[in-house]
């Protein structure tokens, strides 16, 4: 059945590489599709490119099959194994709808990876605190460090009711801890660990990275920032073309608006403003 | 039957076999980058961005502007609609950063310029006049500014006063760049030629808006933005030929939808010397050299087009 | 999630939940087929279109118009261009056929009102004065005809006369039907309204145009045409908007691009009263019932917005 | 792979035949799509409706997968069997395209079936007289006409240079006479049969059924009126609906413009103005 509008050359990643540029949008074949839990799947695709430069943080553009649709999606990397690239999604729109109807064997159009990754240079206890859909960059994070001895990480997660990302996370943070509404939030965890003395781990002191909802994300930045802890916070803005080109993509901070695609979508607290 | 359906590989070294000529400025085909779409810094990785026809950078304004708050972006079947608000860090910083990288890596500059004021492109112009750039392009039609932008693009008389301002402070080619949003757009291109234009780029974005009905409320804070993408193409090639049916002898730079060679060609037939690619270059990185190679192609069958364009005519 | 994903079967009778009024004459729902797209003789056998919000029949003329020669249409992306030229049997024939026969269906009935002239507007106006219609809707804004249409549309003071002189003619509620190619919608819109419109509706189509690549010529006979289907919503919808934020109270019919039931109510909350539904109607013909039975639902959990149309008044 | 956005109800023929109504829009399943040489290819769908309804010189709407391309490919019906139709039709652009390259098990979405038929209610001997892409109407008159004994039928083919519908027509006409660009063209094999006296044929007199290129049709509509046959032409036109409600499709007659799609495709000789 023909589709996508988009007919990339035969190996596009291939030849732009070769000469010397990031591959272009291009095909890939999707390997898996999976409900995770109601409205929320799991794709995986093989794209070695992906897989092998994405960076904790960084997101790949997913298109539709429907040239009415022209816009990208924007969607963290949640896992990679060997060249396989996992996203995990909620379906809100007309697109994750569609892409939630893929199957094994399905071609989708991806661009990526894309965007300025988590700072995970320093020593650091890592604490991964992610609500909802933002937690998906999260476990690539901890996937991403889980071989790097001089870090630690805790998964702090929060959900609306299934908790489920947990079985991802916990494959490669050093803790797992989540919770949903019906008990808390994530500064509840948070709380939690600050009481148990689990803030700093192994002597490493504690860096907040934080991916979820605009409000949680606020209260984490102001919890951390009024225990000096430094935070890292992924942001969302709808985007045009997710690499930098057409400044649609803007978030406030305090140098000014600045891309969420490309200066972003990772900004400290202290860019965005929001110490507490 | 399509005659471009050879997938082009568009890293392959190539030598451009059809070139086009722009109010006396030589492009390496009839291909650009359309303003707002392309940054240096950003499309630089996906090809060999001096390759294209030329270059027309995001509108640059006297002084930084930080343009709309987000969202600045909302979908529409086949297109998008924009509110960036001229978003870009001003001519002095262009200057210094954006345009000397252009011309280094060789690339045909068209300098586009926004203003809010006749004084704002007054002064952005005369700071480019002794510049690398190759053309201006005066950005008289943005319609996701309150002041300045399309308000002057839509007032024959508005108009007339700033291109004949301009035209006192620079010898460069000027491109007016006009606004779809007009009753009459022969009467606003003549009035932009006869004030000193050197050359006419034609459409800017169509005044459209989306609304999320989940909140009733529209999605892009400044609630209505600009349309692009291929919805626009035909709106876009009808203002090209009434242009060019009004205007036989001016240079035209038509935009608006173009995301293949075939679509760039009609653009040609209708009358423009050139194109440029605009919306298609966000969903899809290396769309603008990839129209340029397949109108590459396509113009090889077309001798007589061909021939005019290199000779700085068109086909109407 | 898309609100609307269970497929409806437009044959089961139906209860409409959801009315609206627009300038005092209630529909059954707020959706309207749009003019030019649907005839009876054709359409009637698809669906039982009484059931539509209201019926806007082809603009009709004081004699029959023979319209412009084929080709008439050429496809854009997500759209279509058209050049009808009105063609039409004329009133006469509309009088003793078309509107008897849809009267006797039970549809309410919108005469779309087409002329060259001040005076063929009026004769039609005039002959339709007693007849069994709803409601006029005056085409002040077709693309397609070298005299009146788009003319008078574009223009505040000969809108502003021809409707004052029509107002005269009949007490029949009287929409005018908008032009999007013009520079200020607001200007218009306000210059019908004060001279007598109980209602406007927009848009009408945009001027576009294709040319065939195999022989560098415009496809259709008419060179361009009008350009309507879904590439033309986020600007159909940006122009209702903009008219309902200048003119609070008037009944506005909301019209482009609308090919389902969520379109249909972007548009009501940029605060139309009503929509109509016509490119869809050409390539599915049962989208206009399929449309009103979708909103329906839609509207079932948007209770505010629905008393506000049975009321009559708007969203905004 | 998702794809039409056209979705339409489990079963809109049934649906809307018990209702009493034309069925709108729907989708059907391809059975075979074949390659009859080069640039033509052979279409058969499964539609038990338009299998039992279409008539000669009727045609259907054919939609593309890409809803950027929304206006319907009208292509006449060129042959039924049990409740299989099938269509011949060139490439001659993207629509053309992408249906040349479905296969069985694909989906398409179809209306019809559309238009007046061929008037072949007397008892004549009818001349398919067509060319190149008009043929494929012609084979399903002779398919049609072919259990009523009535009538007799002569298939008058003329090709560019591939005889690829004679293997058609010739199960179901009388007699099969082609001709291709190297040797002649309809007109010849038309003063052939004249000269041959094989214009009546059992007694029955000629009635000429044509469908090809404008310059085609009108040297036939003359051919035929200088002997007083008549003659009844099948018209294209660019459509925006196929059922009559959009005034798109006009061709000019001397009643005035008239659509192609429900005041034809078939018009006579007189209509068109087109007598010697
Ligand atoms: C950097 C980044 C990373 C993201 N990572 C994830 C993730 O890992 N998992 C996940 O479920 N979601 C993630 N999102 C949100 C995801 O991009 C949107 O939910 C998705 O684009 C919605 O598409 P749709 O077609 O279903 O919605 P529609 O509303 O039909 O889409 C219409 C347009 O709006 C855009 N849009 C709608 N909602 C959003 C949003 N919240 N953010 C950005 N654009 C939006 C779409 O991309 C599209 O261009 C991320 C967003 C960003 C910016
Ligand atoms: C009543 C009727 C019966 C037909 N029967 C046949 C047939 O049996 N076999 C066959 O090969 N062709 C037939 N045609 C012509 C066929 O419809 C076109 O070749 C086809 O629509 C081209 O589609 P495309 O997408 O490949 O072309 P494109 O040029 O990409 O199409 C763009 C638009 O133009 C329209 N269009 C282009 N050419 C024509 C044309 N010649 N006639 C009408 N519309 C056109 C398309 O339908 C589409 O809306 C028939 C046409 C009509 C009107
Ligand atoms: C995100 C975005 C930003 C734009 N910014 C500018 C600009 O700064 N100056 C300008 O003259 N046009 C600007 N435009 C308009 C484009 O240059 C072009 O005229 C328009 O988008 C139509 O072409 P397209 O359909 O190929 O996109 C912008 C368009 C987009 C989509
Ligand atoms: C084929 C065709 C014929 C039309 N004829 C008329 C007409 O006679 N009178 C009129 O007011 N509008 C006419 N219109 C405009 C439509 O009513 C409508 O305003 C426009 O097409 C935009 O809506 P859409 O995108 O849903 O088609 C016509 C449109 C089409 C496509
Ligand atoms: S989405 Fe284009 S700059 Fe960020
Ligand atoms: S195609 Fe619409 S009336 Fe013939």
């Amino acid at each position: 059945m023909p589709t996508a509008t988009f007919t990339p050359t035969a190996d596009v990643v291939a030849e732009a590489t070769e000469a010397g540029y990031f591959p272009g949008r291009h095909t890939v074949e999707i390997t898996e599709v999976e409900k995770l839990t109601d409205g929320v799947y799991r794709l995986t695709f093989r794209d070695a490119y992906i897989a092998k430069h994405a960076r904790p943080a960084q997101f790949v553009n997913l298109f539709s099959h429907d040239p009415m649709k022209l816009l990208p999606r924007p969607f963290g990397v949640s896992e990679v194994d060997g060249d396989l690239v996992s996203v995990i999604f909620a379906v809100v729109g007309k697109g994750t709808a569609e892409f939630s109807e893929l199957a094994a064997g399905d071609h989708i159009d991806v661009l990526g990876p894309l965007g300025r990754p988590f700072n995970t240079k320093t020593a650091s206890h890592y604490i991964l605190v992610g609500g909802g859909l933002g937690v998906p960059p999260l476990i690539y994070t901890a996937q991403y460090l889980q071989s790097n001895d001089d870090v630690r990480t805790t998964a702090v997660f929060g959900y609306r009711n299934d908790h489920f990302a947990d079985r991802y996370v916990s494959r490669y943070a050093d803790v797992t801890s989540s919770i949903d509404e019906s008990e808390g939030n994530v500064i509840t965890l948070l709380d939690r660990m600050e009481a148990a003395g689990e803030l700093s781990r192994d002597g490493l002191a504690p860096v907040i990275l934080s991916c979820g909802p605009l409000p949680m994300m606020k209260a984490v930045a102001q919890w951390a920032s009024k225990r000096d802890i430094p935070s890292q916070l992924s942001m969302e803005q709808r985007m045009g073309c997710g690499y930098g080109t057409c400044v649609v993509c803007v978030v406030d901070t305090v140098d000014g608006r600045k891309k969420v695609c490309s200066d972003g979508p990772v900004f400290t607290a202290e860019q965005l403003g929001w110490e507490a | 039957m399509t005659e471009t359906n050879t997938p082009i590989n568009v890293y392959e070294k190539h030598e451009w076999k059809h070139k086009t000529v722009v109010a006396g400025v030589e492009w390496k085909n009839p291909v650009g980058t359309a303003s707002g779409t392309f940054q240096l810094a950003a499309c630089r990785w996906f090809y060999d961005v001096s390759q294209m026809g030329a270059i027309s950078t995001k509108g640059v304004s006297p002084v930084p502007w930080e343009g709309n708050p987000g969202p600045r972006t909302a979908e529409s079947p086949a297109g998008m609609v924009n509110a960036v608000g001229l978003q870009n860090p001003g001519v002095d910083h262009y200057l210094v950063d954006e345009l000397p990288k252009l011309k280094e890596l060789g690339a045909t500059v068209v300098t586009n310029v926004a203003g809010h004021s006749d004084d704002d492109y007054a002064q952005v112009v005369a700071k480019l006049a002794d510049s690398p750039a190759d053309m201006l392009e005066i950005n008289v039609s943005c319609p996701n500014v309150s002041h300045g932008g399309m308000s002057v693009g839509t007032d024959p008389v508005a108009l007339s006063r700033l291109i004949g301002h301009l035209r006192k402070l620079t010898s460069k080619p000027m491109i007016v760049k006009l606004s779809p949003n007009v009753t009459d757009i022969a009467t606003i291109a003549r009035a932009a030629a006869e004030a000193g234009a050197d050359a006419l780029s034609l459409i800017n974005t169509l005044v459209g808006m989306r609304i999320d009905i989940r909140t009733g409320e529209p999605i892009i804070s400044n609630r209505t933005g600009g349309v692009s993408g291929p919805a626009i193409f035909p709106v876009a090639l009808g203002f090209v030929w009434r242009v060019r049916q009004a205007l036989p002898d001016i240079p035209i730079i038509g935009i608006g939808g173009i995301d293949s060679g075939e679509k760039a060609l009609e653009f040609l037939y209708a009358g423009a010397n050139a194109v440029e690619v605009g919306a298609a270059a966000l969903y899809d990185p290396t769309a603008p050299i990839r129209v340029a190679r397949e109108l590459d192609d396509l113009l090889d069958s077309r001798p007589e087009l061909a021939a005019k364009l290199a000779a700085g005519e068109t086909w109407r």
